[in-house]
């Protein structure tokens, strides 16, 4: 199944976790508890040592994940391993794609990736500007790149990532890294706006929390949307107070249900596009 | 863009909401600092002289040229505002975001010293400043942090991952992803992402300005070699940068060697900072440079005696003039940058940081092969260290060492 | 002699033994500093030049400035190497040492600046180095014996009386007693008997030498009052002596006015440290001049939360421009010296001394009365006042502090 | 009895001790224990709170004088209450001379030195070009001014001494400040030698310790020998081990007796000059 068919029919809810969080076997039983909860398409993390983009909640399960031995050949075992049906995303930074295999470049990361079954990227620290080798790549092998749109991001740029993006743009409803937030951002709207005539679906993230958040931003026009440290939070609070696997992953299915339903409510608000 | 890359190292892999700072900063680095507009290099190079002290000396060194027969000079950056060259930078780059507008300046700072120096920066020139410093760097370098708070600057403790300075890299670039609009990043060294790296270096770039025409007019003649410390690479860069078209003069960048240049790829670490000897490129803190890494790409801690060589990337301008082989990476262990930062002090009474005494480690041991006239740049004076050096040389009992028993015969203290 | 008297100050009182070594000081001092024999006075100030870092700026004070209407300018003698003006003294003493044969450094200090500076000037000059140090002295100023003994110099602690600088001093000049034939004393301040108050005002006085053609230079005038903090009273000669002459300029010495200026005969402590204000005549350390003493002529024992000012005497000179109406002796307490301390650091990015943010506490107090244009001399850098500042400042509870609270935050030790 | 008389007959044995030392009482027991051994005058040490001319042994004593409350007046009181038959010296520095009284300058301290029954003074710190008011109060109250002569002084400062000096002159046997040494220094012969032909008698010290010491230094042609630090060491240690003060005023006088029976032996061994 393409990235983008997974936002044909229905707001599309799309839960980010990192792989090996806390431990590789939950991690598993969590991402599969998501896909029953919902989820149109998965971003699976790839866990980098310096996640400069992330906030706290995501750079913790980031450590975790690496001290609990997540290597970037455990990971492409990992999605191997992982029994869903949707989509998944690769979420990760661009030295990892970059370093993999013996070529230089981006291409054997995107091979073995295609070979796995992934279905994209988001690589939050490459701009469209140095996107090139791993946008041809993705050609090559048949997957999608995703870029992120900043409130910020405007003019030529946007042009740029135009031309390069494919399955979803990831819009960033606010400044800043990522990390579940109360308030509904302002941006939300104006990114929207400013990206109307593109025609990849529009996905947005940071900061969503809830049900409620979730229809609210699907009226305001998303055709997705993206979930993070919410659900990274469940697994962390799982992990500190030792909850069994199983009671963690029904916690992950419940909110993803709630966070799909909210999705599918805001849909109801407002008329479909097509 | 022109200065945005040194043949393949340098970029900007950085998260797309830093990109319109980036941009603006990228603005504001062509017209004020590259073209001089409203006065703002002339604004920069009045606060440096005054407010900084420079022009700084250069001084001969007696006893070590009787030493090595070598005529050796120091350019005294020690004796810049706050003790190091960390201040050019900082002043370079507050001042910027003074007249970009901006009202609000964060900085990281691992053993502290560009921390203070910002701090200072911003306190003259009337700008409120946060720093981002790891837990357990803060607990480490408390005379620092006093010297921060001092100054009025706010320093926010960064509790993720190891406490130290990778993480209050992060940390900070994440406040800035968040405030682009009133903030500007104060970045310690020559790293980063475009023009970061081009902008520090012409801040920097004061140090050779000046040691260049010094040296010719006290020598008569330009130096076979000059050598400095590299950890980011920004005094190594200030220092090199008027020298690099002098194809005579030989440039030597002195890393830190730690303990070995060997790497524990299970741990995940080097127990050096060798990245321009030892490291492979790769993409690190906004920047394609040589970096410290495992074959997965995770970026390796690295281990140095001097905190502020502590780093495992460094300038991708510095890793282009060493793969164009303009410049010699080479790298001395910690007990050769302990024994030099005693040889120096007892020879020359010239205190120096922990990581300025790395290039006069090289100086020991390549004497013989630098030429005639050798440049070394002194960066930071060693107040800093004291600690770290008694405690660092009572564990090797190195015989330079001059005997801290004092402490004991009046029971005053742990010593 | 006529450098040996001013007015009824100064003189020689001290031990028959050392007469001959004073004699032959004089004679040296008069042919090598005063006569530039042998080119002495040159090689003295291409030195300060060079491992110094002379000239040190005078800077234009923005924020002090807007504060007071006031052009508030700072000579920054906190930025020669060592971090005080000490240097100026003691590079000048070790080298006429060296000219006149001899092969070895005696010193005594008490907060260890003029120590630490010693123990530079001598590795510079290739001199062995003893400095005497009372034994409380060295548990609690640890930084600096330190750096003196990274030097390569000797600390040789006294362990007779209270262990602090009184007592050093006695022993140095015992020693010296000992040794005159091959030893040099260099005293560190403006004390002591002939000619040692002209000699080291002389060394000193490169300060105002360089000051007052910056301020013509740069403010097209010269001030109308210069500040400097006295405790022996040497960076306040350094900085008065070129405008002694210049009758329109009014030259303030600030004392450590402590926690108050009256003085507990009983227990023979004065908490105060202003003999200019409220000292009388006496002889001390070699010298006629003011002296805070007891009725009987005990000398009491001083007191300010600046080391470096705590001393019961200051230099005949001083005492005699005072008494002939030249120099103001006015005086802050230790509050006002630590408010000022916090406002220097925040205000313009520079954290003085203790003993230099007296002068400040004195402009913050009396800035109307004092002009239109103003120079601060900035003694020395307050690194070595951190610790002392913090605790001095969370007992006192000041508004203007910066709070610490981030040690406790971390959990990275006792603040 | 005059200081200069006090040499006549046979070499003199001249002890110091400080006034005061280790407390009021003790320090008169031990004064007057002094005498009955054979002190021929006495260098009575005022305490001042600036020694610079003294050895650690002697500085110590003054600062334990000073912690038992010695002050100028109790120093008078002092000579007033003792009870010995020969000259006492004032040994103190310029300071205390000076602030006495209303008056400005040394009239006062000379005055009132001169009714309790002092004989002179040393003044370590008052080097003979500074010496003129000094010199004039001891002239109008019939005191005398001992001054010392170190073995580097020497032409025009000599001559400037042998102007000024009355009682005896006190010959520093070695460089540095005072202090019990083992050695006999090699100044003593050439520093007697210099002032052979001036006409008060010689009195030599600094680092003298036994009987036989005491007996070379005046073999060598000494006048007389001036004993301090070997007669403090006494007091310090009894007051250490808190010993009577009988005992230890026994230890002195026997101490003072050798030391006088050692030169009078070395003034057997040389021809005396009368
Ligand atoms: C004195 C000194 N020298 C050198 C360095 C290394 O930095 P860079 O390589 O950017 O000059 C530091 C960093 O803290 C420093 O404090
Ligand atoms: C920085 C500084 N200023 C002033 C002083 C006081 O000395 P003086 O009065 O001789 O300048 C000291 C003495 O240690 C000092 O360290």
């Amino acid at each position: 199944m393409s990235l983008e068919a997974s936002f044909a029919d229905e707001p599309a809810f799309v839960p980010y976790l990192a792989a090996g969080d806390p431990d590789y076997e939950s991690s598993l039983a969590y991402v599969e508890a998501l896909a029953r909860g919902g989820a149109d398409a998965i971003e699976l993390g790839l866990p980098f040592s310096e996640p400069i983009a992330e906030g706290s909640t995501i750079q913790e399960a980031i450590v975790r994940a690496l001290e609990a031995g997540m290597t970037v050949d455990r990971y492409f075992e990992f999605v191997a391993d992982l029994d869903v049906d949707v989509p998944l995303v690769c979420m990760t930074y661009y030295n990892l794609i970059y370093q993999y295999g013996d070529e230089q470049g981006p291409r054997p990361f995107v091979r073995k990736a295609a070979e796995v079954g992934l279905s994209g990227f988001v690589v939050p620290d490459l701009p469209a500007e140095e996107a090139g080798p791993l946008r041809d790549a993705c050609d090559e092998f048949g997957l999608d790149l995703v870029f992120i749109v900043a409130p910020t991001t405007e003019g030529e740029r946007l042009e740029r990532m135009r031309e390069q993006v494919s399955g979803y743009v990831y819009v960033q409803a606010r400044l800043g890294t990522t990390g579940a937030r109360d308030e509904v951002s302002d941006y939300t709207e104006r990114s929207l706006a400013r990206i109307e005539d593109w025609d990849v679906p529009k996905a947005v993230g940071f900061g969503i929390k809830s049900g409620d958040h979730a229809e609210r931003i699907v009226s305001a026009g998303a055709d997705g949307i993206i979930v993070g440290s919410a659900l990274v939070d469940i697994v962390a609070e799982g992990h500190e107070n030792d909850d069994a696997t199983e009671e963690v992953a029904q916690r992950l299915e419940d909110k993803a249900r709630e966070l799909k339903q909210g999705a599918l409510r805001g849909a109801g608000d407002r008329p479909r596009v097509e | 863009m022109s200065t945005s890359k040194f043949g393949d190292y340098g970029g900007q892999y950085v998260p797309e909401a830093l990109m319109p700072a980036i941009e603006e900063l990228t603005d504001a680095y062509e017209r004020y600092v590259l073209n001089n507009e409203d006065g703002f290099i002339d604004e920069f190079r009045q606060r440096m002289r005054d407010f900084g002290g420079r022009p700084t000396p250069l001084q001969y060194a007696e006893q070590l040229s009787a030493r090595y027969d070598t005529d050796v000079y120091l350019k005294r950056e020690d004796l810049l505002h706050g003790g190091a060259h960390k201040l050019n930078n900082a002043l370079g780059q507050v001042l910027l975001a003074k007249y970009m507008g901006k009202e609000r300046i964060i900085a990281e700072t691992g053993a502290g010293q560009h921390g203070t120096a910002t701090a200072m920066a911003a306190a003259h020139l009337d700008m409120p400043c946060v720093i981002y410093m790891g837990e357990t760097d803060i607990a480490r370098q408390r005379p620092n942090v006093f010297r921060i708070r001092i100054n009025g600057a706010e320093v926010n403790p960064v509790t993720t991952g190891r406490g130290t300075l990778k993480e209050a890299i992060s940390e900070t670039m994440r406040d800035w992803a968040t405030t682009v609009e009133n903030t500007h990043y104060v970045i310690g060294s020559v790293v980063g992402p475009a023009p970061f790296p081009s902008m520090v270096r012409d801040f920097q770039a004061l140090i050779s300005e000046e040691a260049r025409e010094q040296i010719q007019e006290q020598a008569g003649t330009l130096p076979d070699a000059v050598l400095a410390c590299a950890g980011g690479g920004s005094n190594t860069m200030g220092t090199f940068h008027h020298f690099v078209d002098d194809s005579a003069v030989d440039l030597y960048a002195v890393e830190a060697g730690g303990s070995s240049l060997s790497v524990d790829e299970e741990a995940g670490v080097a127990p050096n900072s060798a990245s321009l000897s030892t490291g492979e490129e790769g993409v690190l803190h906004g920047a394609r440079t040589k970096v410290l890494q495992d074959t997965d790409g995770q970026i390796m801690e690295s281990h140095s005696v001097s905190a502020g060589l502590d780093y495992a990337g460094v300038g991708p301008e510095l890793a282009h003039l060493v793969d164009s082989g303009r410049v010699d990476p080479v790298n001395v262990d910690d007990d050769v940058a302990l024994e030099a930062f005693h040889r120096l002090s007892q020879d020359e009474g010239v205190i120096p940081a922990l990581e300025t005494a790395h290039a006069f480690g090289y100086l020991e041991e390549h004497h013989d092969e630098l030429g005639d006239t050798v440049v070394v740049n002194v960066s930071g004076r060693g107040d800093k260290d004291l600690e770290t050096v008694i405690e660092e040389t009572m564990e090797r009992d190195l015989s330079i060492a001059p005997d801290m028993s004092i402490f004991r015969e009046v029971g005053g203290g742990a010593l």
